[in-house]
């Protein structure tokens, strides 16, 4: 019974609060403050718990029938804890942050509701056990992010959340074609039985995989499917966070991790030769991402960009379709996260204390926010590739997994795709830490100057920018992103 | 002959659900303000008597009452299967939060005229009658009678403000509707002059395929149709729907269309199974498709949030009829029986939810701001953030998306009509269901927008109100999160043909 | 032979009625095609009773006199509506005339 | 014991910079620069050690390892840090930004260190990437306009390298499924990827070391970083990009047209560097291209070791990357001692540059001439052999042209004396550069000593340079050579560059205007006005009257 209660209660750990916040006062700072602390603190202390007792071998499950047929269904596993420990953490660092940034701003209980709201829709995303029960949660985390993106409630934002949903509510209806045509084929679908698609014909396989990858692609922004995302970086700093390195973006990509691992089987997308295009596709938008990441000039509209070509690393990872490239794909998932996260979280804070919004305007940042700037920087090169940083280890084994597979091409496209993240990442760390700021002289530091913003700003993405750096600097101890990654792979390749 | 129940069988609840609200109606007449207070009262009762009902179907499979002992043909029968127990129930439901909601608006304290407030409650209690005696009859002419006592009783609700553009719509609904029963009565005509016999039970045993049923069908259909309001007959509707005060809005949307939506199912699925044919199938399902699309497109442009509301309904209902021809596909792959029936039926249910949320809700932004135009309600999200969270979760329920009544309606329509491979009535589901998103989210994008300064609204709103209306569209939720007990209650004394599939 | 006297009343009542009430723009004139189509219908039942045999068929005209009833309190309805119309606008055409 | 040096060695520095996170030690930051290599000296001293794998749980499981040849470059480099450390202590004693400096000083330590450590592949990568972009803060620290402009063309140019270092790697290890370096070397001549591999790790290590055209930001970059950084950077650091070369490629298995063209194209850099090294005036860029010359001169050897399969040839070119790093780097720091002297001292300052600066071409009794012997065996009787014995001529040309070029930046007042703190670690590089080349080759076999000092030995070293010290003299006396731009190509292509770039630029695409109403709205629209209409809707409601009808009795 332990085991069935378990997931509820991590659903719940962000569910409750959601409602509770919901219907709080507006002035009820603390209360509110109190409440999405414990919440997030709870969902951690679970995660642990579980982390420990799923890499022993245990697996929970909670079964809820619908209707006949239609069970929800919640089952931890390895692959749903490593996304759910990855929301779990980078949730409570972006409460922290986002009480911060929005210090005394309106609607906050509406926005901290539908921040946990959001939460627990990822984290339903991640523990579900079937196909339905994941379009149940893909659809609540649509939903409840909306209010999120046009929070500000100004007519860019509006445009920006109508561009969203008008992209997310056609991706869904194509993945929700895609599992009612499957399931009128084979019945309900859950992720454990594997070979169920086994008896379908090629075309209708070929079908059915575009449909639901091509409706979790528009999460994932995969190129032509990504102009939502960029669009969407007009919300407040936490939400970016949410949307680029939590929650959205990664619900896509988990998406496809699932479909691919857990509903047509490596083995099958293999023999079908679908793995191909879908890493051909990949390849385009790590590409494309980064080069339209080059000509923004606004910072948090580069970050957009960059996400765009990053998290298409996870699909690539997966749909190369060899253990080595997998286990990339999905410690990208974490590693992404981690980066990404840390640099909206800097992006937020350049721009709350020192209203930096501009590429031109980073001149000597690093020297009036050293701290931040610190961790900007190590995230920045965590993108580019550079060990020790996480962001090394993913295109390494997507590279050297990629050339298991045997597809040479793949570490062409890893090295364009560096040397691109260099060429718009490194002119800002440049900038931050090699240009005096404005109404300095050149070679003039004096770091008694440096004005870090509120320590809620500071400490989230020097805590991430930290775990980043630790993910891969430790990268090999069984507990790190990439060993859990190996136990998912070793696991579902049965190594 | 069906089984009769004794009248030891059980307590006739089934006799209660449709006089308790028709003798409400007769005693809260001379009561005048006082009417106000008896419904108040009886309207739980009636809930109470509902779930009961539910409850002996529940237990004791269909129930059936002979009124005074007299059996069919001779006597008149009362029949409560699943079917009519999950639509009793949800009336009740409806209307407890509607009751709530209009307590405070259709109130006359002492000296003050008391007309409306006596109509309303009057006219409120005589529409429930009618609907439950529409809900649990099995025998076409009292079925007719219930209709048109639901008319009856409508009509003036529709008309309770007594403006020039809510009369003439009252009048355009009256005269519609007045058509569709004659139609339906001639069809009876025709089918008690063929078998002798308008019960329900005993003509699904008699009718065959010949001339007289297929007219009988036709005209039959046509005026539940055209009382339903399935496009190209809704004419009538979304001034009607949209000129009523909040609360008779709600009801009108939320369930007399029901009514008849219910009476064509019974029709085809109880009464006439033999006759009706997958081409008769796939025509209502065809309208049902135009409705959809075209509700949809038109909701998209209105400018007044009624009327937004109003040609949801139009769009909605077109859901319902692509149940007829989905009706028994494809079940070999799926766990459950009779799919598309259960879905379209969870979606009449689903819908009434929400649209009596989203109707309630619009009033109350129409009272605070003094006016319904979607583009000039800036601000009012903040003013009545829980009104607009029930908005946002009734169109939740409208868009067919989780966690919602009408996602797992939808949900067991699509998979049906993907199983069937009637693959087209799915992607019809899908335009819909973006259609939809694309009317709720306009409706809801003012709404949630920064002003300034903050609105406050020009009247203000009671509490009980805005708890009436979230608990409404909290309810169309609830349908999506448990929906196991209705789905299982609806399989109770379920037609043979929901299974099979018509024609 | 009445049987089918009526009943071809009844027909044709109906025609009549249903083209009144589709083609009249006046409230009155749609309630009085609304009457007609009604006792067409009546009619009709009537016939359907007398087919029975002698003495008829008892139900239909229950039935009858319970559809008169109801068609009358219809009535009643429609023309309080329609005079509730004509006092406020000065015409009983409930359709917006520029169509 | 000896096991932990290596991890003390590394984890010294980075232990020093984590301490600086504190107030405290930040205040005496510089003061750490001279003793965080002091580890690594240690361990270079205490000897070859085997494989360490104390880290499997770093990066994909880290493991350490020291032979002999890394000893050397070991041991070397670690001198020439400190001495460099304890110079730069001094020199940027007060100025702006010196934490900074340390910072980016302690991490390049770090990385320059482990590349020579490292015994898997990914710890490799980290530590040569570590080298790579850390110095970049090095590069740039004095913010000027020639500064930043170097360190762009070398982070482009560092970058470029590390990616295909990469790629490298991941050829190597997917094709020897190890990512221990031994293994998978000896794996690489059987890798379906083999050319490519090697393809990609020459060109990684070859920008490293300077090969041309891979150069062009040498020449740039050591110049413009401040003195002691310059130091390191062409005393250690290319020493990487050699170091690397000898690791990764096959030597065991010998790859003969692969060595022969790698042989030519060092012998080509080493003519080259000097060909333009001569055109110079600014003493550290003369020296910068002394450094593009003589890591040509070992990529050369590297090359024939590799035609022949030779894989002994560690312990030659490791003398004379121990030679050349201490040197060229106490060269270096001459150049800021001269800077800092006047006309009046400047006799002894000169004499002793003299002696380091023609012991590069081979001077016999130096450090230099014995690095020169060790090579003569490997580098065979061929025409290579040849022609890289006369590059101790042309080091000496370059070397005698950089002696006056670096006696016109004495101090501008005569009396001007250089301050202690630089003039000592000076003096420490220069005697190491004498003495380490001897210790290391009387280490060897025995006999050395009399070999080295052998007259006819000695003879065959000393007339190139006296024939290359006289040709200098005559090319100053009667040659005007043109004065070429630092970097030689990499005008060319930054012209290039400025052109192609607006190219590159996406256009601006103007948003189409939006549309009030479309087509079917309004068709719609128009519909719905028609369906309201009363006879509209009656006529709608026969009509599917008839159509059910119809569909009911007609159509099955």
């Amino acid at each position: 019974m332990r085991g069935a209660l378990l997931p509820l209660l991590v659903l719940a750990t962000s569910l409750v609060p959601a409602v509770v916040i919901f219907f709080l006062s507006e002035h009820a700072w603390r209360t509110r403050t109190a409440i999405n602390i414990a919440g997030a603190v709870g969902k951690l202390a679970l995660v642990a718990y579980m982390l420990d007792s799923v890499a022993a071998g245990a697996e929970y499950e909670l079964r809820f029938p619908l209707v006949p047929g239609l069970d929800f269904l919640l089952r931890v596993d390895a692959l749903a804890l490593l996304f759910v420990t990855l929301s779990a953490a980078l949730w409570l660092l972006t409460t922290i942050y986002a009480i911060a940034y929005l210090g005394e701003g309106p609607h906050q209980s509406r926005f901290f509701g539908f921040f946990s709201l959001c939460v627990a829709a990822t984290t339903g995303i991640a523990l579900s056990g079937s196909l339905i029960t994941f379009f149940i949660f893909y659809e609540l985390l649509t939903l409840s992010t909306w209010p999120l993106v046009v929070h500000r409630g100004d007519g860019e934002s509006f445009a920006a959340g109508r561009k969203y949903l008008a992209y997310t509510l056609g991706g869904s209806t194509s993945l929700l074609l895609g599992i009612v045509w499957l399931e009128g084929l084979v019945g309900p679908i859950e992720f454990t039985r594997h070979g169920t698609l086994a008896g379908l014909d090629s075309a209708t396989l070929g079908i059915c995989f575009l449909l639901l990858v091509g409706g979790l692609a528009v999460k994932a922004a995969i190129v032509p499917l990504h102009a939502w995302l960029p669009a969407a970086m007009v919300a407040p700093a936490p939400v970016s966070a949410l949307l680029h390195a939590v929650a959205v973006v990664k619900a896509g990509a988990f998406g496809i991790l699932r479909v691919v691992l857990d509903v047509f089987g490596i083995g099958l997308v293999q023999a079908e030769g679908l793995g191909v295009p879908l890493a051909a596709m990949a390849s385009l938008t790590i590409l494309y991402g980064s080069l339209r990441a080059l000509a923004q000039d606004d910072i948090k509209r580069r970050l957009a960009f960059s996400t765009v070509s990053q998290v298409s690393y996870i699909t690539l990872g997966v749909a190369l379709a060899g253990p080595v490239a997998a286990v990339g794909g999905l410690v990208h998932l974490v590693h992404q996260g981690l980066m990404k996260i840390t640099l909206f979280f800097c992006a937020g804070a350049l721009a709350e204390t020192l209203h930096i919004h501009k590429v031109g305007e980073m001149d000597g940042a690093g020297r009036r926010m050293p701290l931040t700037m610190l961790a900007f920087s190590i995230a920045a090169l965590g993108m580019i590739g550079v060990p020790p940083v996480a962001g090394f280890v993913s295109k390494w084994y997507l590279g050297v997994g990629g050339l298991q597979a045997g597809q040479v091409w793949v570490i062409f496209v890893l090295a364009g795709s560096s040397l691109l993240n260099a060429a718009y990442f490194l002119p800002l760390v440049y900038r931050a830490w090699f240009v005096p700021p404005p109404g300095e002289r050149a070679g003039g530091w004096t770091p008694l100057l440096a004005r870090e913003g509120h320590w809620g700003l500071v400490l989230p993405p020097v805590a991430t920018a930290a775990v980043a750096l630790a993910a891969g600097l430790f990268a090999a101890v069984a507990l790190s992103p990439l060993g859990w990654a190996r136990l998912i792979v070793a696991r579902d390749y049965g190594l | 002959m069906p089984p009769v129940a004794a009248p030891e069988a059980g307590f006739p609840w089934i006799v209660l659900a449709i006089l308790l609200p028709l003798a409400g109606m007769v005693a809260a007449l001379p009561l005048g303000r006082h009417a106000r207070a008896l419904a108040l009262l009886l309207i739980p009762a009636g809930l109470v008597v509902a779930l009961l009902l539910a409850a002996q179907v529940w237990r004791e499979g269909e129930v059936t009452y002979a009124l005074g002992g007299w059996t069919p043909p001779l006597g008149i029968a009362l029949r409560a299967d699943g079917f009519s127990a999950v639509m009793v129930v949800t009336t009740a439901v409806v209307l407890l939060g509607v009751a709530l909601f209009a307590q405070s608006s259709f109130r006359a304290p002492p000296g003050e005229e008391t007309r409306a407030a006596l109509l309303f409650w009057a006219l409120l209690l005589g529409l429930w009658g009618a609907l439950n005696a529409a809900f649990l009859g099995n025998d076409l002419f009292n079925l007719y009678v219930a209709l048109e006592l639901l008319t009856l009783a409508a009509v003036p609700m529709a008309s309770l403000e007594a403006r020039a553009e809510t009369l003439a719509a009252a009048l355009r609904y009256l005269f519609f509707a007045l058509a569709g029963s004659v139609l339906y009565l001639l069809g009876a005509v025709l089918l008690y002059g063929a078998y002798g016999t308008l019960d329900i039970t005993l003509l699904a045993e008699r009718a065959g395929p010949e001339p007289v049923t297929w007219a009988a069908a036709a005209l039959m259909t046509a005026g539940l149709l055209a009382k339903t309001a399935l496009f190209p007959l809704h004419l009538w509707l979304p001034p009607a729907h949209a000129g009523a005060p909040a609360a008779a809005s709600a009801v009108l949307s939320a369930l007399v269309v029901k009514a008849s939506f219910f009476l064509v199912l019974r029709l085809w699925f109880d009464a006439l199974p033999g006759v009706m044919t997958a081409a008769a199938g796939q025509l209502l399902a065809a309208l049902g498709a135009g409705a959809i699309l075209f509700g949809s497109v038109l909701a998209l442009h209105q400018v007044r949030m009624k009327l937004l509301v109003a040609y949801s309904t139009v769009a909605q209902l077109g859901y319902l009829f692509l149940m007829v021809p989905l009706a028994g596909g494809g079940g070999a792959a799926q766990p459950w029986d009779a799919g598309a029936w259960s879905g379209g039926v969870l979606h009449a249910v689903s819908h009434a939810f929400a649209k009596a949320a989203m109707f309630l809700a619009a009033g109350l932004f129409l009272r605070a701001a003094g006016h319904d135009r979607i583009a000039e309600l800036r601000g009012m999200g903040a003013a009545l953030p829980m009104v607009t969270l029930a908005f946002g979760l009734a169109g939740l329920s409208l868009l067919g998306l989780p966690p919602s009544g009408g996602f797992i309606a939808k949900w067991l329509l699509l998979t049906t009509a993907m199983a069937s491979g009637q693959w087209w009535w799915a992607l019809v589901m899908f335009a819909g269901g973006l259609l939809a998103a694309g009317y709720v989210f306009r409706a809801l994008t003012p709404l949630l927008a920064r002003t300034e300064t903050p609105v406050l609204p020009g009247r203000p709103v009671p509490r009980h109100q805005q708890w009436a209306v979230l608990g409404l569209a909290l309810c169309s939720v609830a349908l999506g999160v448990a929906p196991l007990m209705p789905f299982a209650l609806l399989q109770v004394g379920r037609p043979e043909a929901a299974e099979e599939g018509i024609g | 032979m009445t049987a089918t006297l009526y009943g071809l009343t009844g027909a044709a009542l109906v025609g009549i009625g249903l083209y009144g009430l589709i083609v009249r723009r006046h409230a009155l004139r749609r309630l009085l095609a609304f009457n007609l189509l009604g006792s067409g219908v009546f009619l009709l039942f009537g016939a359907v009773a007398e087919r029975a045999g002698p003495g008829g068929d008892p139900v239909p005209h229950a039935m009858i006199i319970t559809g008169i009833v109801v068609a009358l309190a219809a009535t009643a309805l429609g023309v309080a509506l329609v005079l509730h119309l004509a006092r406020e606008t000065g015409r009983a055409e409930p359709d917006p005339p520029e169509g | 014991m000896t096991a932990a040096l290596p991890w003390l060695a590394l984890g010294f520095p980075v232990a020093l910079l984590l301490a600086c996170l504190a107030r405290p030690v930040r205040a005496h930051m510089l003061a750490l620069l001279p003793v965080a290599p002091l580890p690594a000296l240690a361990t270079a001293l205490s000897g070859p050690v085997g494989l360490v794998e104390e880290g499997p749980w770093l990066l994909l499981g880290m493991a350490l390892a020291l032979d002999a040849t890394g000893a050397v470059f070991l041991g070397a480099t670690a001198l020439l840090w400190i001495a460099a450390g304890a110079y730069a202590a001094a020199y940027l004693r007060g100025k702006a930004l010196a934490e900074r400096f340390a910072a980016f000083w302690l991490l390049t330590l770090t990385g320059g260190l482990g590349v020579f450590l490292a015994a898997d592949i990914v710890s490799f990568y980290l530590s040569f990437a570590l080298v790579s972009l850390t110095a970049y803060g090095l590069v740039v620290h004095e913010e000027t306009a020639r500064a930043h402009r170097a360190a762009f063309i070398y982070i482009l140019l560092a970058l470029s390298g590390e990616i295909c270092l990469l790629l490298g790697f991941m050829l190597l290890a997917a094709a020897a499924d190890s990512l221990l370096i031994a293994p998978a070397v000896a794996a690489l001549p059987d890798s379906p990827w083999r050319d490519l591999t090697l393809l990609l790790l020459v060109a990684g290590f070859g920008l490293k070391a300077g090969l041309v055209p891979l150069h062009v930001w040498l020449p740039l970059a050591h110049p413009a970083a401040p003195t002691p950084a310059s130091a390191v950077l062409s005393g250690a650091l290319v020493k990487a990009g050699i170091f690397g070369l000898l690791r990764f490629l096959p030597l065991e298995a010998g790859m003969p047209a692969w060595g022969e063209a790698l042989a030519l194209a060092g012998l080509f850099t080493a003519f080259y560097g000097v060909a333009i090294g001569v055109t110079q005036s600014n003493p550290k860029t003369v020296l910068a291209y002394s450094t593009v010359s003589q890591m040509g001169l070992v990529t050369a050897l590297l090359g024939v070791a590799l035609a022949e399969a030779n894989a002994g040839v560690g312990a030659a070119a490791a003398l004379h990357a121990a030679h050349h790093a201490l040197a060229k780097g106490a060269l270096f720091l001459a150049v800021g001692v001269v800077a800092a002297t006047g006309r009046d001292r400047l006799g002894w300052v000169l004499a002793a540059a003299a002696v380091l600066a023609v012991a590069l071409g081979g001077l016999p009794l130096t450090g230099g001439a014995l690095a020169k012997l060790a090579m003569k065996e490997p580098l065979g009787e061929g025409y290579v052999g040849r022609l890289a014995g006369l590059t101790s001529v042309t080091t000496t040309v370059l070397m005698v042209h950089f002696l006056r070029c670096l006696a016109a930046t004495a101090a501008e007042a005569p009396a001007a004396a250089a301050p202690r703190g630089l003039v000592v670690p000076w003096l420490v590089a220069a005697l190491a550069a004498l003495l380490v080349p001897w210790g290391l080759h009387l280490a060897g076999e025995e006999g050395a000593l009399a070999y080295a000092l052998a007259p006819a030995i000695l003879w065959e070293q000393l007339w190139p340079v006296l024939l290359g010290a006289l040709i200098a003299l005559a090319l100053a006396r009667w040659v005007r050579l043109p004065a070429l731009p630092e970097g030689d190509l990499v005008v060319l292509g930054e012209g290039t560059a400025r052109r192609v770039a607006p190219l590159l630029r996406p256009p601006r695409i103007a948003p189409p205007p939006l549309r009030p109403r479309r087509g079917l709205t309004l068709a719609l629209t128009r519909a719905e006005r028609v369906l309201r209409e009363w006879p509209a809707a009656g006529l709608s409601l026969l009509a599917v009257m008839l159509l059910l009808g119809a569909s009911v009795a007609l159509l099955p």
